[in-house]
């Protein structure tokens, strides 16, 4: 059954989502980037505080529109990269995250996708103006190529249900 | 497994809300199916030995209970294992016995998927599907219907009352509509989550096919029925041992049925203003009480007595839904991120729903075996479960 | 109907022998199903909250067992409503998927008919369907299969035990003569009344596709398997919400697959020399008490351990199964009477019996419910009432 | 749901199943005539004593191979026809039965339907050497007809079966 059925969320992941780490913008962040996953349409936003000096990364933090396995491992990926190295901290991978949290179900494989994604493109964001490590290559990866697939597709997607008639709502039917 | 749910530890209160999903069941019925497993009608109806004589009794009163309330004959009622099972005869089967060429079928887009996707199944015979749009509260666009329905025109699928947002239609005027326009259309309607909200008198009401769910009115789980309106042609989609309807192979599950009566007794019977006051109560509390709420669904007498469905904007369905979870309130979402198939609720895009507004949704069933203290209690927690979310969030409001 | 009941008097004893047809339940396994619905277990296993991971656990665990027992993988099991469902679901949802020109299907003359009427609904497709004949104690004819499995074979169906007449095929003998002709061809058995009655190691067999039924094993009603060996194509027949296993759309009955599973642990871990001994005495007894009685399959350890079928000459059936009736003992008859369709049993006809020879057939089979009394008042009671019944007819034997 | 399943049987069809009036054979009949149903394969025989001088039953009696309906149907009709005149009792019709014991199931109908058939049969046999009364058409009565091809199917049928393959059985499988 276990392949077909999506096992359930493992206690961690409703540990982590009860009682998140690194939750909220970075006040001195000194890079920050969001992704956006086409699959369900979550979003989440990583903050890093990166050391100039020897690339380690200080401090973490995250915000995410999604659900709770999302929540749960963006908490768990800002907790295992805080003092990492920035080269260590570009190869995790979603897989890693999903060990970690005691396995994601089949389905929410994508909730740790994207947590990476954004972490990877804070990493880019970062080096935007700076000399690239070697570590770093030029182009694109292939899941940074598919995080930013993805994200069209949602424009594309909301644009498609917006295009569908809205009616204006009744004030009543919705609260300030 | 247990780790999981230990983690919830001991909330101060548990409330069910989420029998859209799954119901929960009347110890009455419970009760009933029990003796009949026990004592008289765990036999085969068909065979003539004492058992299977009391056997018969058991189904026999239980369809007299069911057709009373439901103002049909008995003859015209089928048992199948659920509104699942019911849908697809009447779709499947009502096409198979279809001889003439009238190959179109209507329904509408907030229909149940047991409804659209079996509908979807006969293009590959030939029949052309047309989804009917409904307006920002759900209900049919009539004047779609009337251009719609014509000399080619099979069946047309609504519902009373759509399980997701509780839109209860107008459905005299629409199969007046459909009827008159072509009186050999046959008019479908999946009731499993009308029984007893609406008033659905099958003799008065024009239709020819309508669908039941035991667990919906809160009997035992894997019983339904089909209302076939008499001498109506349809053909079994399973093939087995005559059942005594014969459209459902198998020998009836008697103890099953029977809870079924019993619930549609107690359901029936109930005094739903009850229901209807925590309905209101729920609703007006937490519009007045959360920012960026939205209700889903139309207002007052025209939602289902039982139903509530609001959009938190800004969170996701699901992360509220595990929330809830943890304060022992049990819902469900039309978010993409809780359905199997990532896509939000078919129900809240028919509606207009933008992707954020749907994503942000969450289905709560008023059920008989609440109290106000549940929804006090409901009330007090939704907001801080919400605002804890929205926290969280990269994406606020305002 | 109270009086119809009431003529039975209260008889010395009760003995029910009729669970082919509707079977009784273990107390444990309606316990558990109750308890499932009291307690966890009463939600969609699909959903993110407690509940629902209650329900998850309890549908797990429940198929962790049944698929130990049968030696599968879980994730090769899916439920469905019953063997029926299983049997429709296993030859209409395999053709559905079958996408190349095998076109011929053989069953076995003796299948049960939701074996044999979905197969024959298939002719509508261009199939081809093939009955194989029987020897008179309802052997396979190995010959007829070696000749007729070839390229064009899509599927075969035999059931490992007869529901009828208790004839144990061999197996693995069987599938091997089809796999040896075409590796490609699918192998069906129809095991609803084989479970506990021979080992089906279902990993070890080259088997495909099984299907089983929870009240045969003496659990609830509405509830059975298909097990599909992994990675064989198949589409699903009826179609909606999509369950977990996505195969039988709905969702799951999970109280009563937790009381299947219990039904399942506790039939397979009994010892069942006890039912053996009863059946062979009830035979030996019969035939030598009684004349002109014609045992109804094989002797010995072909024979399942709980059947037992005789035919009375010179009466008819459903006579004997009522005047059984009045004496407290529950039976059925392979007779014409009996039957809506007043056709004699198909598998009586097809192991060469006459016309006669069918139309006093009883068949009884032995419960773990059952004790020696019980089986001591049935040899008592039946000589009496097929002498009376014999009193009356114009047909003496001799 | 009474127009889809055949009601179970009345309470006065299991009494008289039970004790059932007027059976087997009567030894100063006068009259015996037997019948088949095709529909089921069973068979029944009617035997009568007529008074020959004013056409009154004395007597009369049956032999069942059939069903508990059968049994029943044939019980009561040789009760409701004793005393009564043959005129009469050539105008007994399966309904009048079918009513008597309260209803048959519809499956069961034909059992009524035997049972006249026999009756009827047994009536005529009597007139064969005798001169007909007015009251009983010379030409067989559609119901008489049926009968009579019911029993050339049940031939039919049965020699059918006969045809297929018929293994000698076992002694062990077969009591004395
Ligand atoms: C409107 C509607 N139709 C059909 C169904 C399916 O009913 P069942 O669970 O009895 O198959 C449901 C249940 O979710 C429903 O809400
Ligand atoms: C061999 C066999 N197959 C299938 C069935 C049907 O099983 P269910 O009652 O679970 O639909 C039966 C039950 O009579 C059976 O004996
Ligand atoms: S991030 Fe969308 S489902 Fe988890
Ligand atoms: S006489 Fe044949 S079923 Fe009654």
């Amino acid at each position: 059954m276990s392949d077909r059925i999506p096992l359930p969320y493992s206690p961690k992941v409703l540990e982590l989502f009860r009682n998140p780490k690194n939750m909220g913008r970075l006040k001195d962040a000194n890079t920050q980037a969001m992704a956006g996953s086409l699959a369900c349409g979550d979003m989440i936003s990583i903050y890093l505080k990166i050391d100039d000096a020897n690339h380690l990364i200080e401090d973490a933090s995250f915000e995410s529109y999604g659900c709770a396995a999302n929540i749960a491992a963006s908490s768990i990926m800002t907790e295992m990269i805080k003092g990492k190295s920035l080269e260590y901290t570009w190869n995790i991978s979603w897989k890693q995250i999903s060990n970690e949290l005691g396995g994601l179900p089949v389905v929410k494989y994508h909730c740790g996708v994207l947590a990476v994604g954004a972490l990877r493109r804070a990493i880019r964001t970062y080096f935007k103006e700076k000399k690239l490590p070697n570590w770093l290559p030029k182009e694109l990866t292939p899941d940074e190529k598919h995080a930013l697939e993805e994200e069209k597709l949602i424009e594309v997607l909301s644009k498609k249900m917006e295009k569908t008639k809205k009616p204006k709502i009744d004030l009543s039917y919705r609260s300030k | 497994m247990r780790d999981l749910i230990a983690i919830h530890g001991e909330p101060s209160r548990e409330v069910y809300l989420d029998s859209e999903n799954s119901g929960l069941i009347y110890p009455k019925a419970l009760e009933e199916m029990v003796r009949t497993y026990k004592e008289v009608g765990y036999g085969n109806p068909s065979i003539t030995h004492k058992i299977g004589w009391e056997s018969y009794e058991v189904l026999y009163k239980s369809t007299e209970i069911l057709s009373q309330i439901l103002n049909t004959k008995s003859s015209e009622l089928v048992y199948t294992h659920g509104a699942t099972e019911a849908n697809n005869l009447a779709i499947l089967g009502s096409a198979k016995a279809n001889k003439n060429d009238r190959k179109e079928i209507l329904v509408s887009s907030i229909e149940h998927f047991s409804v659209i996707f079996p509908a979807e199944r006969l293009q590959e015979q030939g029949y052309k599907i047309i989804k009917i749009p409904v307006n920002e509260h759900g209900f049919i666009d009539n004047e779609f219907l009337k251009t719609k329905v014509n000399g080619s025109t099979f069946l047309v699928s609504i519902a009373p009352i759509n399980h997701e947002i509780g839109t209860i239609q107008n459905l005299k005027e629409i199969i007046d509509i459909v009827k008159e326009k072509n009186s050999k259309t046959l008019f479908h309607s999946d009731a499993a989550d009308s029984f007893g909200r609406v008033r659905l008198n099958l003799n008065k009401l024009n239709l020819d096919l309508a669908s039941f769910s035991s667990h919906k009115i809160y009997g035992p789980k894997g019983v339904g029925l089909l209302y076939i309106k008499e001498g109506l042609k349809i053909e079994p989609i399973l093939h087995g041992q005559l059942s005594s309807q014969k459209l459902w192979p198998g020998v009836e599950n008697i103890p099953a049925i029977a809870g079924f009566a019993e619930a549609a007794k107690i359901f029936d019977n109930m005094d739903k203003n009850m229901l209807l006051k925590m309905r209101d109560k729920l609703i007006e509390s937490i519009l007045s009480s959360t920012e960026s709420v939205l209700l889903n669904g139309p207002k007052g007498p025209e939602r289902s007595l039982d139903n509530v469905n609001l959009s938190f904007l800004y969170v996701e369905g699901e992360a509220i839904i595990v929330e809830l979870s943890m304060q022992g309130i049990y819902a469900s979402s039309g978010s993409a991120c809780t359905s199997r198939v990532l896509e939000p609720s078919h129900v809240l895009i028919a509606i207009g729903r933008k992707y954020e507004e749907a994503h942000g949704s969450v289905l709560m069933r008023i059920t008989p075996f609440n109290n106000e203290d549940d929804i006090n209690y409901v009330i007090e927690r939704i907001p801080k479960g919400v605002a804890r979310l929205r926290s969280l969030s990269p994406i606020k409001g305002g």
